[in-house]
């Protein structure tokens, strides 16, 4: 099982959600109010309410079959928009 | 005379708790507003100004007066960013130059909140109807400013724009712009919409019942100049935490955002003379033209034109453009207002 | 007649509204009040509406009406359980039917406030004893809600229901009901125990130290209505998102979710009749009783019947009773009151 | 070492909290208001005010040893509420 | 006389809300005000409470009466941290007994709030002045605070405190008390600056705008009895959860901030009778004195005395000190102070 | 490349940040309002507002090479004001 660990602006985020399962996930959790700093700099709390908004953090565990897919379907997504993502295994408690 | 409003201006409230915002970061202060609290009060600033404005919009009517200004704010919001845009175009490229220019033909619900305070201070009348100018100013700016970026694309960006998703959300012809796309975040975006819908519901209400304008007036009304000093007090952390990002914006760009405002603000004191607008309603007027737009722009432009680096536009409208029409350009205005405009 | 009340509560402020809500997610626009905000508003009214009630029941007493109101409502909120429960099994498995059932034998708040704003309107007096009775009708729900569950549990389910947990928490003689946990979740629920805890205030201040009360006024009246507004603005979003959640409710569930409503207000017009009910606490009862809870129940359910799927008992109480009741309900309970109850 | 990664509601928060220490593991890490998708359907951020509540996300730090403690402590627990855990390997800092 | 002032207190709504917030953790409801919403309410009370009071200090102008206040005010932050520290080094060790020693030293925001409101509620004045002697009490405690924490500490540790850093930040010499970082906890910390700043605030719009004093009553002054009691609220939710804490803390803590409170009140009660002040400043003064700091020094102690034990001053100040002032302290303090102090 | 889990008191968050961004990290995510308990006691929700504040959970993806400078820079902050920290292996997506 794989471990997907995303970063990204909560803006994009409905679209990287539903990327997300149309890809065949069959969950993923978000946390949002997250600030960082990353290629494209700083994103601050103080932001949060100006349009630009806080970061969202997306973990979506999957079966290695999935992971391809999933990484297809994200990728130019994080590409265009910005954001980061990362892979690590995992299996079921 | 004017050395006098300016001071009345910097000894407010808000412009004081403001300053205590900016100060706080200078001086290493832990003080913050946690997030999502200054979204509370930026919401409840766009459901009071527009549940207000509605209200007296009901009351003064839909005049030709009403109607010319509000179709001569729309017009500036259209023409600001073209000129913006050849400017900033000498020193930028298009998709930055783009978003910039949206930003500055949009407004600042909070600078012209401010001012309607000062208004207020001075005991000078001003009209509800301004704050359906200020609604309307915000989605014809985003519009331009996504055409414009569109245009100033290179070629093989527009044939590809939309080919990494589902075509079904839309219309390639014409260079990749999706128009579903830019006029949801034109005219839907959170900000746009509430502040458009409070108005109308303001208008409802004062037209068809209402006794519940009066139940809404401790909320609306009476809480709503405290709560401007709380949320002046985090736009002044936000805004000194921008002025860190100005070292990598430059002088081209600083200049800019600190010339724009007055700049403009005069060519809305011409058009305010021309449309013959009270003392009050000019200075209002000159403010929506002089602002920037942190809010409704920065989200749209995010959505509809990635490529534009967000520090960029965040930090001028932000850290230089907004606090220099809260504490120098809204007594700077007035002072011109009450040279150049006759006293009603 | 009754279209000029469906007017005038489509037109008022807190509907408006919550209009603007549901249409901004039927429209795509990105308009979100983040948490905890709503959370915040959710507490206030609570608390505010507690504190009011508590205040003029000190004022008016715990005479015989009083009391005999607060029974009837006590035993309304056994009973639409009871009966809603068996028409439910007709099609659904005994856990869901039984949280459903549970859901509208308890009330919503929002909906009780909403139709006291609208009395207010009208210049229609109430008594503040109903909000007692409305405090009282949470906890007896859930209880039959969770027996009912534990009864049609199949019969293995009810020996080893609470086996992986430790034995102190509960007692397990007849069908594994865990008593102190149930009791814990009808009566100390975050929202009950508030409501009830102002309530109590309310009275102790009105009665001991009055002095207190006009201190409270501008925060828990004046306020009020405002707060209300930007509440339910957060209700119509998060009604009109339930609203996709019902494809898998099916026809059913929707049916009910829409006839039980003035249904059980008829009940609770009967009853009113009966007791001899002013128009305004008429009004209130046929609410208390119309209602579904959304808050209270789903939470004490979703522990004590984990085995029930909260996306039908939340979607129908908030996707669809809450809108009914909140638009056309309260009007319409509104008609038959001044049809069948005499002017006090 | 291992990493568990829990999602449940936040209802159950206490009862996970208390299961976990009652375990063996040395301490533990809670992130609120978490939204997503799992098997038993969608929690959005607009149900925070609801009954329902939002998600919680837990992190446990284990020593190998203490996992399977855990893991027999937590599993009835999600499977009665819902919920899903993960484990991956992890070594102090 | 003396009971009939404790039930006036018990029967008040602050102090009833507190009740009910300890009460729900007593009886285990799942009541909770999540963050950052408590965090909206002591910036609020803050804010408030520093704008009421610069604006009266402007009023009564800074003469000898109030600077002398005001210094006495400052020597008790100084002299209880000093005497507490002896006391406490008889059991805990040097960092421990400091830190709590600070927090005795300085004060609680909100314990002198309702005080206050108690005020107020027996119509017994008393002037805005005292708030600057509230602001000016937090930093002197936190420095000597951190001096007697550095001072008993072993040798080595002053040696290296700071060597993991980078060294610009600190001035070594002297067993490695960072000063800078020292003072800028001490006197920039969010809520000691949020205070002052509102202070200052207050202070100019009284004596320069007057005109913004009105718009900002219905924020600042209407609303705080309300929002207080929606605090307190929540204060008893977590000095409730505190209690747990204590059995770590054992039996001579426990008895220290039983008794610290009353001992230092009385202490503030011969300084108020030297000083002639009147009834209200009196027992505002006793206040300031007997009231622990849960804020602004935990605070600052976590970052420059990262070695005591934050659940050590925290539960002491928070889970004991803060529920005795404000239940038995502030009534038991103004009887006291009726039979010592003349009527004014 | 390598996985940095850091749990700690929001208080000491910009100096932490700062000594990640120092060690050579090309970024970095902050997730705040963090409850838990660890070696040195609980930290809940209902502290938040007073001025020991919550936890913070810092998330850091470095290259391999990068670790040893940010766990270097790291230890000595989390042992003088507490907190923890754990390392696991990801790639990214
Ligand atoms: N190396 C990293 N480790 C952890 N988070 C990161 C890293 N790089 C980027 N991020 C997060 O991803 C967000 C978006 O990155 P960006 O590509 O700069 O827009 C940043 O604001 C960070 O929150
Ligand atoms: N595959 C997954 N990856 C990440 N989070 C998940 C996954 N499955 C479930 N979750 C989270 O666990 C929560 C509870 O799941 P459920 O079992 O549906 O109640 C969901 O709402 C998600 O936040
Ligand atoms: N084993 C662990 N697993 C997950 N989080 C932990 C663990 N130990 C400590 N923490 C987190 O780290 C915070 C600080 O730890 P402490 O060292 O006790 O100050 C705690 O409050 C927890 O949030
Ligand atoms: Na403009
Ligand atoms: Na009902
Ligand atoms: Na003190």
């Amino acid at each position: 099982m794989k471990r997907i660990d995303l970063f990204l602006s909560e803006r994009e985020l409905n679209r990287v959600c539903k990327a997300i399962t149309a890809a065949g996930a069959k969950g993923y959790s978000v946390m949002r109010h997250v600030t960082g700093m990353g290629p494209s700099g700083e994103i601050s709390e103080g932001m949060d309410f100006s349009g630009l908004g806080a970061n969202a953090h997306v973990i979506v565990f999957v079966e290695d079959a999935v992971l391809a897919a999933v990484g297809k379907a994200l990728k130019p997504l994080l590409k265009r928009y910005g954001g980061v993502g990362f892979v690590s295994s995992a299996e079921p408690l | 005379m004017e050395s006098s409003l300016v001071l009345q201006n910097l000894l407010s409230a808000p412009v004081l708790f403001f300053f205590l915002g900016i100060l706080g970061v200078l001086v290493g202060s832990d003080l913050e507003i946690p997030s999502p609290l200054p979204k509370l009060f930026s919401l409840y600033l766009l459901l009071a100004i527009g549940f207000k404005g509605g209200m007296e919009l009901a009351h003064s009517g839909l005049g030709p007066q009403v109607l010319l200004t509000i179709g001569a704010a729309v017009v500036m919001s259209l023409l600001v960013p073209l000129t913006s845009f050849l400017l900033l175009r000498l020193r930028l490229d298009g998709y930055n130059a783009a978003a910039i220019a949206a930003s500055y033909g949009s407004i600042s619900a909070v600078t012209f909140i401010t001012a309607e305070s000062f208004l207020n201070v001075l005991e000078v009348n001003f009209d509800g109807f301004m704050v359906a100018a200020l609604a309307l100013m915000e989605s014809p700016a985003i519009v331009v400013g996504v055409i414009l970026a569109k245009l100033s694309a290179p070629a093989e960006d527009r044939e590809s724009a939309g080919d990494q998703e589902n075509r079904g959300d839309q219309e390639n012809g014409g260079g990749g712009l999706r128009w579903r796309e830019v006029l949801q975040e034109a005219f839907l975006n959170g900000s746009v919409y509430l502040l458009i819908g409070s108005l109308v519901i303001g208008y409802v209400v004062a037209a068809f019942s209402p006794a519940g304008l009066e139940k809404m007036d401790p909320f609306t009304e009476k809480l709503f100049y405290g709560a401007l000093c709380f949320f002046l007090l985090d736009m002044g952390i936000v805004a000194a935490q921008r002025l860190r990002d100005l070292r990598q914006t430059g002088a081209f760009l600083i200049g800019f955002s600190l010339l724009a405002p007055p700049v403009h603000a005069l060519v809305g004191l011409l058009v305010s003379a021309l449309l013959g607008l009270s003392q009050g309603n000019t200075l209002l007027f000159m403010v929506l033209c002089a602002s920037a737009s942190y809010i409704a722009v920065p989200a749209a432009m995010r959505m509809t034109v990635p490529q534009a680096n967000p520090s960029l536009y965040i930090s001028t409208a932000l850290g230089l453009t907004f606090p220099f029409n809260v504490v120098i350009g809204i007594p700077l205005y007035m002072a011109l207002t009450r040279h150049f405009i006759p006293v009603g």
